[in-house]
């Protein structure tokens, strides 16, 4: 208890969290948790971590599966009426938290999100049948099958309309210069975690 | 008007044979109708979209625009760069916009461009094709190539998120955004009114957790439906491949029958100027367009 | 009066020649209204009609003037002759446009017309031309008690304007409140940081100011006169007495603190560490920009507490139930001082809603980007422990109990109490509370009366029979009752400003200072040429007193709402005119009548009312009068006439300064004269009152209470008589109630006095 | 050509509002010549558009009365309607403006019959009552109007409608051949008194003003409560004139709000508390208020009305900021969507109407008057000596309430006197 209301964690989310000053910022009127399309499912809606954050209650915050309610459709950002990059600093969190190891284990949307970066990484471009599959064999082959034969259909349509091609699996897009694009992101990995004095 | 010129981001989902490989195909065909060269800035890389911040975090997914916007610089000089993916187009302004505000991002985004052996200047300005439309042509001047009018056809535009929200079109609200419906209306279709125009479809989540962006899907096809709507219309190709192709799942899910075609504006654009069905890949529907394709055939 | 020549005009205009026969109402001004000139013009508000009557002025030496047009509100400029007396006989509004345009009406319409010439007549008649007051004096000299910063804006902005200034300062210095803080809330863009005081700018202009006169360590110990000569005794420490004229007063005597020890809940007295915002200055004055250290050991202070409302909003009763408007920015400013030092200690805003008005929000937005942090919240105890305190609050966002165990300093942020002295209307306030069923500023009352009980002490020390201050409106404040007049008090000349009228914030006080100096400087000019103050403003007239007659009764002096009226050794009233406002209320009060104005007196609405033709009771049209006041009565009137809204043609209607000015006689007079109904139509009185002269309507209603028996012996209804309280927007409800009123008086039946 | 005498030693006073009213005439009555210059065709500005004040609910047309008749009796006022002051030359003591008189196509032979306003068809949209109705192209502005004399509209002028009007004057007062003038004025010292609009609801896109005809403005709302508004009183919804029993106030319409105004503009809590008490008159209890708001700043004496307001049952206070609005179209509806900070409460609540209370912003900024004038980031006229002899009054220096902004031209006026009455002490 003795944490609360202490700023110590704010200005750890100041430091380490993608746009965290803001967080300083807000003012409870919580029009971003009424303007979110997912606001039913957030435990605690963004105003609300907010005031969490300068209440010093980092593992509730840290460990919440909230952040990953969040879509990216900018709603809050346009409506706030302190201009605080809402649905950026929901990703900072939840980043920071994956980073952690604190976000709340099989967050489905937070196994997409990281399959989605490795898949990306490692061409340059996504691979959306590995990435589909992916998804369906993340909880293991058997529920893959299950979730694959579900979503066959979809698939398809997919590969009738020429919008989904097998061949992905063998000859994927991808960009030329891979190693100067792993490099790059390898450097840029490096250059955040000093500046953030993360890992 | 005289032939303009961009360097072409299409983002992995409308490389061909991708989800939205039809996007790519109809602008293509749109952009030769109105004298658009589009210049493919080579060898770009995947934005990292919104969903790669789990594992990415800020700069990294930022350098990732970089790069590409530095290829630009580079290879294709002098050009707005134009993107028609809703989401490559949101990451690539944002980063521009942070690389332009922080001196300190933008030293180290280069720091890590160097490793590619690339530099970011910020040189080029990050467009959507709708704002092309909009603002370099102006609904007027797309009327006058209409060929067969879309006479008839009620047209629900979406707009949904990425498009609209943080930066839109200029001079367009993010909560009743209007162009799509002048454009429709330019080509000789008609835009219902619907009260589900910028609602999210929940894309982000389609994989994750399906139940959850499926239930935006049903309100959007619904309030469309409801409204008179036979055919949705959209600049997003995330939306497209969402409201399209679950719609079979959505049925499952709540016992509806829906099963509307869901196209893109640049499909409308070439079919409205003469071209055909393939040109405006209206195969790529997995729920056909038939009415589209009726007109295509004049 | 000698060579008196009235004239009697009549407008043909806007209808009124097609609705009335105005040749017959000439023939009635002449017959009955007894006017040498009798003129009928078709648009007499033309520049040929207004000619016809200056001519008549000049060549024919007429004196008095009726004007049978439309109302008095009407074509002020037109008619607005000031050189002769005037009187209006409202046929456009009074009749024409509240009567329909019907044959069946068309007789009781003429007999309205009729009547009202014959009261413009009547009235006229009574009326001579104000000669203002010749005993008018005045000293440009503006007397300022009080020398904070509200107090020495009022001392340089009046000399800015050329007038003389006595400044009178309790303590040894000059600043007051703001001389005690360190910085002050910024009052100006970008509203970002705190800012140095003005007091030291402010002391040396007042000392490099030829015109302003100070005195320290002193108070005003007896204030006589009236405006324009104020007679102040000033009395220093040493035991001196000197005597300073002025023209106005301005009052600026501040506020102290609520005395936090009557919070020990929050930890006040129990912990050094525990200050109200005046302790936090003085530590922030002391540190001098470095650190400010833990009072109880010197210690580091890491983290402060701000406990906003503290005794304040409070609904128990046992605290100052308002909002002191000021200490949220306070505590922002406060905040400030530890985070521009040094941002690592951590302050935290504990508030239930953050009152930053206007461009204050820039100062919240910038508290915020300064790392002070806020919380919604309700601040339930502090309580020390060792060198620090633990606050436990209710966090109203996260609704949970929550506790900060280790705050090196908390703040209160108790309230702004006025240092107004004497609340003169004490006793009052708690008949009227007691009559309500609430004792207890009752025993308050007593209790102050006690041997040996404290009692509070008086600040201006004014000779005035109605008590040595001014009279409070609120919680001790000396504030206006009126929104649109906020500089209108009881005591004309004399304007309080700053927070002793209204809890308030420096950059307002300045405002409110600048303000209450030009309305005293105002009424030391109107009092040089015996004009009234607002809301007659400009009115020269005033009350002339009978002496022989006055039985002493005291009405008027008890009475008068302004406390203009004294008494002299003879204990005879003694008017004060620059203190008065016209309003006719000691006019009304007088029983025996000895008191009136030269345009407006018993015998000018006396006449009127007589003048007008009573049908028997056989006719079926009886005659109500209604005494409408001037400021809402009478101008909704007016508009119910613009819209055309019909009421009966049996009323008389006659404007009066205030119902405060009826006196009983003009009942009696109607009553007895075979009116059988009359209405008085005043404005809302009791706390949310719209009397322009504050007590006016409330004093009639008193008054016609008492009526009652003078009914009996009339052996009449007691419906005869009704007040009814009446808005100027009730275009609607006024015709309304004049028809219900003729509807209830045919069913009680005419009167029986008629034609005695 | 109309005649105004003006010297250095004449205080002009820009606006005719309370502020600019009281300015004047708290001048004047100091023995100072004034000209009030007003824009529109009657003075009073917003207050004489308010059905009550708060705290006291008292009407605020009885103060306008009052003024009115200080305004009447004083010769050393000069009010100028429908002008406009287009540009300011010189320095403090010795102004020279240049002012724009707009037609009125009457004249002072106007004695308020209303012959022409009978004569005429054509209606205008009704500002008075923030168009919310229409008038005749011949109107009085409103029952108060000073001076008491009609407005052609110059929509009708050199119509035959301008003719019907013309022609139903006996006195001549309709004068269609009316110029606009331009006059030029001697001044000592100029009081800003230009006051304040509405912010533009529309703008404020997520509550849909521009959308919902059953969205309206706290400014539209005084007219329907009151008898000279369009509804004489009633108040009904502008969808389908249902009485509006069930009413939603959203606080902070635009106010402290980075995307709109970035102030806050300090009336418009005292204000819906206010308008709750409209809804009760109206419907007892039946009529119910919700309240939606970030903070409540009801500061001093105002914490009593609150109080009052806070403890009567049919007013609810909901601590947030309503994220959207939407009106049914079936029932009309409109259901506000948002949640409730204290505790995190999600709600869908319909309404018969919503009231935005909207945020008040200079009518002129700062930048945008004819002079160069110091102001703040939201155009706001501030106190600096590089403003002279420009002084800011009531509202076109801060957002404030009526006493406030009564207090502020009160001071104006002061500190005009001073610079005038140098500049007297200099010639004599």
């Amino acid at each position: 208890m003795s944490e609360n209301y202490r700023n110590n964690f704010l200005r750890e989310v100041e430091e380490k969290v993608e746009e965290g000053h803001w967080v300083k910022m807000c003012m409870q009127c919580g029009v971003c948790a009424g303007s979110c399309p997912f606001g039913p499912h957030w435990a605690h809606p963004p105003q609300e971590i907010f005031m969490m954050i300068r209440a010093g209650k980092r593992e509730e915050v840290l460990s919440s599966d909230s952040m990953w309610m969040c879509t990216s459709c900018y709603q809050c950002i346009v409506r706030c009426p302190r201009k605080l990059p809402i649905t950026h600093i929901m990703h900072g969190l939840a980043n920071y938290a994956y980073r952690l190891g604190l976000s709340p284990k099989k967050q489905p949307t937070q196994q997409f999100a990281s399959m989605f970066w490795n898949n990306l990484a490692q061409a340059g471009r996504v691979n959306e049948l590995k990435l589909s599959l992916g998804m369906y064999f993340k909880d293991g082959f058997a529920q893959g099958i299950k979730n694959a034969m579900a979503m066959q259909s979809v698939g398809l349509g997919m590969v009738k309309a020429k919008r989904l091609n097998p061949m992905e699996l063998f000859a994927p897009h991808g960009v030329k210069d891979k190693s100067g694009f792993h490099a790059m992101l390898k450097k840029a990995r490096e250059i955040e975690d000093r500046r953030k004095n993360l890992a | 008007m005289a032939k303009k010129t961009f360097s072409f981001y299409p983002g992995c989902s409308s490389q061909s044979k991708a989800s939205s490989s039809n996007y790519l195909t109809s602008t293509q065909s749109m952009c030769k109708l109105l004298d658009i060269e589009l210049k493919e800035i080579p060898d770009w890389n995947c934005c990292g979209a919104s969903i790669g911040y789990a594992e990415g975090g800020e700069l990294p997914r930022i350098t990732l625009s970089a790069r590409n916007l530095a290829l630009s610089e580079k290879n294709n000089p002098g050009m707005d760069v134009v993107a028609t993916c809703a989401a490559c187009w949101l990451s690539t302004r944002e980063a521009k916009e942070r690389l332009d505000h922080s001196t300190q991002m933008k030293a180290d985004a280069n720091e890590a461009l160097k490793e590619a052996g690339l530099a970011y200047e910020g040189k080029q300005n990050a467009r959507h094709m709708a704002e092309v439309l909009v603002e370099d042509f102006g609904f007027d001047e797309l009327k006058k190539g209409v060929k067969n009018p879309l006479q008839g056809i009620k047209f629900a535009g979406y707009v949904g998120c990425q498009t609209n929200r943080p930066f839109g079109i200029a001079g367009e609200s993010f909560e009743n955004p209007m162009y799509l419906d002048r454009l429709v209306e330019a080509m000789g279709g008609e835009a219902v009114t619907y009260d589900q125009k910028v609602t999210c479809c929940g894309g982000a989540l389609a994989f994750s957790e399906p139940e959850k962006s499926q239930k935006q899907i049903k309100d959007i096809i619904e309030s469309a439906y409801d409204h008179g709507a036979e055919m949705i219309v959209t600049p997003c190709p995330l939306c497209q491949a969402n409201v399209e192709i679950y719609q079979g799942e959505v049925n499952k899910r709540y016992g509806t029958k829906f099963n509307i075609p869901v196209t893109y504006y640049s499909q409308l654009i070439t079919v409205a100027y003469g071209g055909s069905a393939k040109e405006a890949a209206l195969d790529g529907q997995i729920i056909r367009a038939t009415r589209l394709e009726e007109i295509a055939k004049k | 009066m000698a060579d008196m020549k009235v004239a009697a005009y009549i407008c043909q205009g806007c209808g009124l020649g097609d609705r009335l026969d105005t040749k017959a109402l000439a023939g009635v001004a002449k017959k009955e209204g007894k006017a040498a000139i009798v003129k009928e013009h078709e648009f007499l508000c033309n520049a040929d009609g207004v000619k016809m009557i200056r001519d008549d002025i000049a060549n024919e030496g007429v004196t008095h003037v009726m004007v049978g047009a439309c109302s008095r509100r009407a074509k002020t400029e037109a008619f607005g002759f000031t050189d002769v007396c005037v009187s209006r006989a409202n046929l456009r509004e009074g009749v024409i446009w509240s009567q329909p345009e019907t044959d069946e009406a068309q007789e009781t319409t003429q007999e309205m017309a009729e009547d009202y010439i014959r009261m413009g007549c009547a009235e006229v008649k009574k009326m001579t031309l104000p000669a203002g007051d010749p005993a008018a004096v005045t000293e440009r000299t503006l007397l300022v008690v009080g020398g904070g910063v509200s107090g020495m804006t009022a001392a340089l902005e009046a000399s800015r304007a050329g007038y003389q200034v006595v400044l009178v300062e309790k303590s040894g210095a000059l600043g007051g409140w703001a001389a005690k803080l360190h910085k002050r809330t910024p009052g100006k863009s970008p509203y970002a940081d705190p800012q140095e005081t003005p007091v030291a700018a402010m002391v040396a202009a007042i000392e490099g100011d030829a015109n302003i006169k100070v005195y320290l360590n002193a108070v005003t110990s007896k204030i006589s006169g009236a405006p324009g000569r104020f007679e102040a005794e000033i009395s220093t420490e040493s035991g001196a007495t000197t005597t300073e004229k002025a023209g106005g007063i301005v009052q600026a005597t501040g506020f102290n603190l609520y005395d936090a020890n009557n919070l020990p809940e929050l930890g006040y007295g129990k912990s050094a560490n525990v200050v109200d915002q005046a302790g936090l200055e003085a530590l922030a004055k002391a540190a001098g920009g470095g650190a400010i250290k833990r009072p109880s050991d010197g210690g580091e202070v890491k983290r402060v507490v701000f406990v906003q409302c503290a005794g304040q909003r409070d609904d128990s009763g046992k605290h100052l139930p308002y909002c002191s408007g000021s200490c949220c920015l306070t505590s922002v400013k406060q905040a400030m001082y530890f985070k521009d030092a040094n941002p690592d200690i951590d302050t935290v805003v504990i508030y239930q809603d953050l009152r930053m008005p206007g461009q204050g929000e820039d100062f919240y937005r910038s508290g915020q980007t300064k790392g002070v942090t806020f919380t919604k919240g309700k601040v339930s105890g502090v309580e020390a422990a060792g060198n620090q305190c633990k606050v436990s609050f209710q966090d109203l966002i996260l609704n949970d109990q929550a506790q900060i165990d280790d705050a090196d300093l908390v703040v209160l942020a108790t309230g702004q109490v006025p240092v107004s002295g004497v609340d003169i209307d004490s006793k009052l306030k708690a008949e009227i509370a007691a009559a309500a069923g609430d004792n207890s500023l009752m025993e308050a009352y007593n209790a102050s009366q006690q041997e040996g009980a404290v009692k509070p002490v008086s600040i201006l020390n004014l000779t005035y029979r109605q008590g040595p201050d001014m009279p409070q409106l609120k919680y001790g404040f000396t504030d206006s009752h009126f929104i649109c007049f906020p500089y209108e008090t009881r005591r004309t000349g004399i304007y309080a400003a700053g927070p002793v009228r209204r809890p308030m914030d420096m950059a307002q006080a300045v405002e409110d200072a600048t303000g209450a100096t030009m309305k005293a400087i105002q009424a030391i000019e109107n009092a040089g040429i015996g004009r009234a103050a607002h809301p007659r403003s400009g009115d020269l007239s005033y009350p002339i007193f009978r002496k022989e007659g006055c039985t002493q009764c005291k009405r008027c002096t008890v009475e008068c709402p302004f406390g203009a009226i004294d008494e002299d050794e003879q204990r005879f009233p003694q008017f004060n005119q620059a203190r008065c406002r016209r309003c006719g209320t000691c006019m009304g009060a007088c029983p025996v009548r000895v008191i009136s104005f030269e345009n407006y007196s018993v015998e000018t609405v006396g006449s009127q009312l007589k003048a007008v033709d009573v049908p028997d009771e056989f006719s079926e049209k009886p005659r109500i009068l209604v005494l409408a006041c001037e400021n809402d009565a009478y101008p909704a009137l007016d508009m119910a006439a613009m819209n055309r809204n019909v009421y009966s043609a049996f009323v008389r209607v006659i404007p009066v300064r205030c119902l405060g000015s009826v006196n009983t006689i003009w009942i009696n007079d109607a009553l007895s004269n075979g009116y059988d109904g009359v209405m008085m139509m005043g404005c809302k009185h009791g706390d949310d009152y719209q009397c322009h002269f504050v007590k006016g309507s409330e004093l009639a209603n008193i008054r016609m209470s008492k009526i009652g028996d003078t009914l009996k012996n009339m052996s009449l209804e007691e419906e005869r008589v009704s007040t009814f309280e009446v808005a100027i927007t009730d275009i609607e409800r006024v015709p309304q109630l004049i028809n219900d009123y003729a509807a209830l008086i045919q069913k009680i039946g005419m009167s029986p006095m008629k034609g005695f | 050509m109309t005649e105004v005498i003006a010297t250095n030693q004449t205080i002009l006073v820009v606006g005719g509002g309370i502020s600019g009213m009281t300015a004047a005439l708290e001048a004047a009555e100091c023995g100072k010549n004034v000209v009030l210059v007003e824009k529109n065709s009657a003075l009073g500005g917003r207050v004489s558009q308010l059905y009550r004040y708060f705290p006291k609910l008292c009407h605020p047309i009885c103060g306008l009365e009052i003024n009115q008749r200080r305004l009447k009796q004083n010769p050393r006022i000069r009010v100028l309607t429908m002008a406009e002051v287009t540009a300011i030359a010189g320095g403090e003591g010795d102004y020279t403006a240049t002012v724009k008189l707009a037609p009125r196509f009457v004249n002072e032979n106007c004695t308020a019959c209303g012959e022409c306003s009978k004569a005429v068809d054509s209606e205008v949209p009704d500002a008075f009552n923030y168009n919310l109705g229409k008038v005749k192209a011949a109107y009085l502005p409103n029952k108060m109007a000073y001076p008491q004399r009609y407005v052609i509209d110059p929509s009708i002028v050199g119509t035959p409608e301008g003719e019907k009007a013309k022609a139903a004057c006996k006195y001549g007062a309709v004068d269609l051949d009316m110029q606009e003038e331009t006059v030029q004025l001697k001044a000592g010292a100029v009081i800003w008194a230009t006051g304040w609009k509405p912010y533009d609801a529309a703008k404020i896109q997520p509550y849909g003003y521009d959308r919902f005809s059953n969205v309206i403005t706290s400014v539209e709302f005084e007219r329907l409560a009151d008898i000279h508004g369009p509804t004489k009183g009633k108040i009904l919804r502008p969808s389908d004139g249902k009485e509006a029993k069930n009413i939603a106030f959203i606080q902070c319409a635009g106010s402290r709000d980075e995307n709109h105004l970035r102030h806050c503009s300090r009336i418009c809590c005292m204000a819906s508390l206010k308008q709750t008490n409209y809804v009760r008159e109206a419907y007892g209890d039946e009529g119910k208020s919700t309240i939606y708001y970030i903070d409540i700043r009801a500061i001093d004496r105002f914490e009593d009305f609150y109080a009052k307001v806070w403890n009567d049952p049919n007013v609810t206070f909901i601590k947030s900021k309503v994220a959207k609005a939407v009106q049914d179209e079936k029932t009309g509806d409109v259901v506000l969507h948002g949640v409730n900070t204290e505790g995190y409460h999600r709600y869908a609540t319909p309404h018969d109407l919503v009231v935005l209370a909207v945020g008040m912003e200079p009518s002129v900024k700062g930048a945008d008057l004819p002079a160069q004038i110091v102001s703040d980031s939201s155009g706001f006229i501030e106190a600096d000596p590089a403003n002279h002899a420009f002084f800011g009054a009531g509202c076109a220096s801060s957002p404030l309430d009526v006493n406030r902004a009564v207090q502020s031209a009160t001071a104006s006026a002061l500190r005009a006197i001073q610079v005038v009455n140098r500049v007297a002490r200099v010639e004599d």
